[in-house]
């Protein structure tokens, strides 16, 4: 879960999130990325939403992509992934890039459990929570309003 | 290497050649980064008594081996070169986001030499580094020219740059980043006009590694701890920021007031981090990995001071509020914005104006010459002579010298509160006789970040002494010097001293460098720094007789307040001091200091 | 007497300043301020009846521990101040 | 539950379609299989990855089969480095070297298994070494721009009449996926080369980055009917929109 207003944009967590896969300090690698308005003074922190229905599973042909029951993660299996990048053209929000170093594809992965973003925001602007009815009642005004606007600037 | 990334970038403005070197790891580790290793190149390159202004003098952006991980509060980089304002050796520091990105495009420090022909601005995009043409940015503020840079290079890459203030050579000019953060103090911003290097501009996708992941994790994660504990660094500071010690330094009765004729300030509350909370504070922000978050986001909606932006942060409410005697804080925060635009220091602006309000009481200053009513507490002044500085017109032209060179030019040298030319920032030393020593030891003039005795005088940590004694303040004082010089340089803000010390920076850097930094080692390495300063300003021409605080401080009273009648007993903590940090009497290190710090 | 509150005291004392209390001690002041701004403000300067460490009280600009602390007197024309622990610079 | 002996050491499999390979890999043993893919159908073509099974019922005799097609079955006894496996492969590398010399992963394979080249004749540089894994791949994509040609010596992998293939989309799987580098993908300013044919690289409308081929956006429009105009901005500068709109939400 995601709270903006909270976020100092001090990106503590595109650190943690670069170090926990990369084993270096690299925004650019980071799998969340928190989007700052300098002037304005304000940020906010993205990452994979592990949407209910994900388009870039539905484009993975080989299957590599999966959306587990449970916990929600929509993860990808490294081995299975052919390099075809689809994935990456088709989510709406950006949220799986390629990264031509590696040869990879990558997305936020929660950390299995213990994401990393979570334990390093100081603000707590991101939370890792069940999905408890308040929190959904949250979700489902923040998008919402999120949609309208998205209209607008479509 | 690791917590360095091991490289140099060498830039001759002159001929345009652009040169990478590697950083000798023996240096680093002895240095440690930032202000430490750059005052080791800068001293080894540079010739003390070379002129600020001139070709020979060079400027260093240096980073330390922490900025660009997530330690606490490592986003800060240091700004390197001789001072116009000064003479001194200067390593300004500033936060934002600027220092990690240099570390990010792969390289621990940039050096540049010598002097462009036509204004020019360095393009480091990741790895290849260009000089383009800044012609078409001379004249802009910082504002509009980060965005033009920003439109021109890349969206994500990170300015630091000048404005007119540095154009135009004010001594007290300064390099802005990020819009609002400023590495500010004794002029470093001329320096980089001087070099017509109007901005440099830095994008890096490379990564930082560490040598002990997981014990560096470790210690970072104590370290925030500690500072998520602590009631300042998680309350007091993100809900007010810096500017809350307005009332408590008044309080205490250590606030200068109108050119530090007093060290009381009746409308104190009107400028404090409470006030500006409730007013004009819209958020508070943080800069890079930093937990705390102290940065005031603020803005003016109507009014004669339109505006928005950051800060004021509290030396800046302090210098353009009590010291001029103005507790209006709109115009307060109009003339910070408007520091930042132009790029000059706002502490510095602040004292010169009020210097200039003393000549005008005295009569020294006519209204015309001055071009208004320039007596304390108007509002309309500090925001029209900080434009007018920035631009050098007129009466501002005049200010644009700094408080010493105004006061000298009217005869009255002793109006200027500056030590070493460099004006003293927000506490009164008769109210804290710490801080006095602290201001005549600094070694870079009048200031207060580099040994920070208000800490343990005025707001307790880490224990309450009196301040309006002296014995004992010199040992305290050499721990922060020394303390803070190290912190200094590691990359890590300065405001995390205030929950960890040196055993967390040593378990950072230890894990971070893979170097065994024990307590002791961070201490001695922060000694070895300070002490390579004072060779240069003594090479420079600095003695014993400028170790000193201007004579109001020493012979005149504070008249009302608690500290009234208090003056600052300076001779007898300078000699403790120089007995304590092993120098002869004349303030000399030793031969025997010099060799046990490895300097000789 | 007038009595000077700071910071995010201010948040729960909701006034800046409070004048005409009565009381011949710092600790006696402290109580009275308890019972007027109840448990919050208590718990965060006066724990269980001792001064908590995250708070500065200074009469007339000089810090209670050069005093003597909670046994201080106090006369009417003294101004006290209290502050949560701060930094800045 | 299905229970089998692997050199020797016992081990357990639950899920029956497993092959014998994914659990020989799964128990970490390394043995070759340059034409296996996890993501594509198993085919069988490249042999390398042959191990000898046996069953004690049928005392003594063994059989060579190949790990990535083969089920497991209760009770089978396999042997992935026995004396006459090793024989095998080492001839099968010998072969596919002399149809590939200068492919460094077989040049590493010989070294591995000491296989010399002297016996067989050479072919000029040909790098494929036809184990079908782009066919595969392309197919699995639905697309199926290349394919298997010709027959024996002539065999390669090709699109139709050797013509630029009209539906191919320029992802580069086959690239990526081929385990000997022997399909030439090149990108030079904003045009990828593929199987002789050139695709124009979608400009992100907003930042100007080159990030996936037109074709490509082309194809997700048909197929899942994203519109088009959603396809235009590069993974960053949709991140940015979304942030923009939060933004928006939040903070305006």
């Amino acid at each position: 879960m995601i709270y903006p207003e909270k976020c100092i944009g001090c990106s503590s967590c595109e650190l943690a999130c670069s170090f926990q896969h990369t084993g270096e300090f690299r925004p650019t690698k980071s799998r969340i990325s928190a989007i700052r308005w300098p002037k304005m003074g304000v940020s906010v922190p993205l990452t994979c939403l592990q949407c209910e229905d994900p388009s870039c599973m539905k484009v993975c042909m080989v299957g590599a992509i999966t959306k587990d029951k449970e916990t929600g993660l929509v993860s990808i299996n490294q081995e299975k992934c052919i390099g075809c990048r689809l994935c990456t053209a088709a989510c709406p929000f950006g949220n799986i890039n390629y990264d031509p170093e590696e040869a990879i594809v990558f997305k936020c992965d929660l950390c299995d459990g213990e994401p990393q973003c979570v334990e390093f925001c100081p603000n707590n602007a991101i939370e890792y929570r069940e999905a408890t009815d308040a929190l959904l009642q949250r979700k489902k005004k923040v998008s919402a309003k999120f949609a309208e606007i998205l209209e607008e600037v479509r | 290497m690791l917590g360095w990334v091991g490289k140099i970038l060498r830039v001759n403005l002159t001929d345009g050649k652009i040169k990478e070197e590697s950083l000798d790891k023996k240096i680093a580790e002895k240095f440690i980064g930032a202000r430490g290793l750059g005052t080791k190149i800068f001293y080894d390159e540079v010739d003390p008594k070379v002129d600020p202004l001139s070709e020979d003098n060079k400027l260093i952006f240096a980073t330390g081996p922490l900025t660009g991980t997530y330690a606490t509060s490592a986003g800060r980089y240091n700004v390197i070169t001789k001072g116009p304002l000064t003479g001194t050796i200067a390593a300004s520091n500033s936060g934002g986001y600027f220092g990690p990105e240099i570390k990010f495009a792969g390289y621990d420090l940039i050096i540049f030499e010598g002097r462009s022909e036509k204004p020019v601005y360095l393009w480091v995009n990741n790895n290849n580094v260009e000089l383009r043409s800044a012609e078409h940015l001379w004249g802009k503020s910082t504002h509009e020219t980060t965005d033009i840079l920003l439109e021109e290079t890349d969206e994500e890459a990170k300015v630091a740059c000048i404005g007119p203030g540095g154009e135009k050579l004010v001594k007290f000019a300064n390099v802005i980043n990020d819009y609002h953060r400023a590495a500010g103090r004794t002029g470093v911003g001329a320096v980089m006009g001087s070099k017509n290097l109007k901005a440099v501009v830095v994008r890096g996708r490379k990564g930082v590694k560490v040598a002990d992941n997981d014990g560096f994790k470790k210690a970072v994660l104590d370290a925030r701890k500690k500072l998520a504990a602590h009631p300042v660094t998680s309350e007091g500071l993100p809900a007010y920021g810096t500017n809350v010690l307005v009332n408590i330094v008044n309080q205490s009765g250590a606030l200068p007031t109108r050119n530090f004729q007093d060290g009381y300030f009746e409308a104190a509350d009107k400028i404090g981090g409470e006030t500006l909370a409730e007013t004009l504070l819209v958020r508070n922000k943080g800069c890079f990995a930093c937990p705390i978050g102290c940065g005031r986001v603020t803005v003016i909606k109507s009014g004669p001071y339109k505006g928005e932006g950051e800060g004021p942060e509290y030396e800046t409410a302090w210098a353009f509020g009590a010291m001029c005697g103005v507790d209006n804080l709109e115009a307060i925060t109009k003339a910070n914005y408007l520091c930042n635009e132009l790029g000059i220091d706002t502490i510095t602006m602040g004292s010169t104006i009020a210097c200039a309000m003393e000549l005008f009481e005295k009569g020294l200053v006519t209204p015309e010459e001055a071009g208004i009513e320039l007596n304390f507490g108007n509002p309309d002044a500090i925001v029209i002579l900080t434009e007018k500085t920035g631009m050098r017109e007129g009466f501002g032209d005049k200010l644009a010298e700094g408080s010493y060179r105004l006061a000298e030019s009217y005869g009255m040298p002793e109006l200027s509160m500056s030590v070493k030319k460099q004006e003293m920032p927000a506490y009164d030393p008769r109210g804290a006789q710490g801080m006095g020593l602290e201001y005549a030891t600094s070694n870079r003039g009048g200031c207060h970040v580099r040994g920070y005795m208000t800490s343990p005088e005025i707001l307790g940590v880490p224990e309450k002494i009196d301040q309006h004694t002296t014995e004992g303040k010199a040992d305290w004082l050499k721990i922060f010097q020394d303390l803070t010089a190290a912190l200094d340089s590691s990359g890590i803000c300065l405001f995390t001293s205030f929950a960890i010390g040196a055993d967390e920076i040593g378990a950072m850097l230890k894990h971070a460098t893979g170097i065994d930094y024990t307590a002791e080692e961070v201490l001695k390495a922060g000694e070895r720094i300070w002490n390579l300063e004072r060779l240069f300003n003594l090479k420079a021409g600095f003695s014993k007789k400028d170790d000193t605080l201007p004579p109001r401080l020493l012979k005149q009273p504070v008249k009302t307040g608690p500290s009234k009648g208090k003056v600052v007993k300076l001779e007898e903590m300078l000699t403790d001091y120089y007995k304590v940090r092993g120098w002869s009497e004349e303030g000399v290190p030793t031969e025997d200091k010099l060799n046990e710090l490895e300097l000789a | 007497m007038k009595v000077k509150i700071f910071a995010n005291l201010r948040e729960i004392t909701k006034v800046k300043q409070l004048e005409g209390i009565k009381a011949d001690d710092v600790r006696g002041l402290l109580s009275k301020l308890c019972d007027k701004f109840g448990r919050a403000f208590e718990k965060k300067v006066f724990p269980d009846g001792k001064l908590s460490e995250e708070i500065i009280i200074l009469i007339n600009g000089i810090h209670i521990t050069h005093l003597k602390g909670l046994d201080t007197s106090l006369n009417d024309d003294d101004e006290i101040s209290i502050f949560p622990m701060v930094y800045g610079g | 539950m299905i229970k089998i002996r692997v050199n020797g050491k016992p081990v357990a499999i639950h899920d029956e379609d497993k092959t014998l390979l994914d659990v020989i890999k799964e128990i970490g043993i390394n043995i070759p299989a340059l034409c296996y893919h996890p993501g594509l159908p198993a085919r069988g073509s490249c042999r390398l990855c042959v191990v000898e099974i046996t069953k004690p019922s049928w005392n003594g005799r063994s059989k060579i089969v190949t790990s990535c097609l083969y089920p497991c079955e209760d009770g089978l006894e396999v042997l992935t480095h026995s004396p006459k496996v090793i024989k095998l492969r080492k001839v099968i590398i010998k072969l596919l070297l002399a149809r590939c010399s200068d492919s460094k992963e077989l040049q590493e394979l010989a070294l591995q298994y000491n296989a010399d080249v002297s016996r067989f004749g050479t072919k000029e540089n040909e790098k494929c070494i036809l184990c079908g894994l782009c066919t595969r791949a392309c197919e699995e994509m639905g697309i199926e721009a290349i394919s298997m040609v010709n027959r024996g010596w002539k065999k390669e992998v090709a699109p139709p009449y050797y013509e630029p293939p009209e539906n191919c989309i320029g992802c580069g799987a086959c690239a990526e996926v081929c385990p000997v580098g022997a399909i030439e993908l090149t990108e030079t300013n904003g045009i990828r080369r593929i199987w002789n044919r050139e695709f124009e690289i979608q400009k992100c409308v907003e930042c100007g980055k080159y990030f996936a081929t037109v074709a490509q956006l082309e194809h997700l429009h048909n197929k899942y009917g994203i519109p088009l105009k959603d396809l235009k901005t590069c993974p960053e500068c949709s991140k940015k929109r979304v942030g923009t709109v939060l933004k928006k939400t939040f903070f305006d």
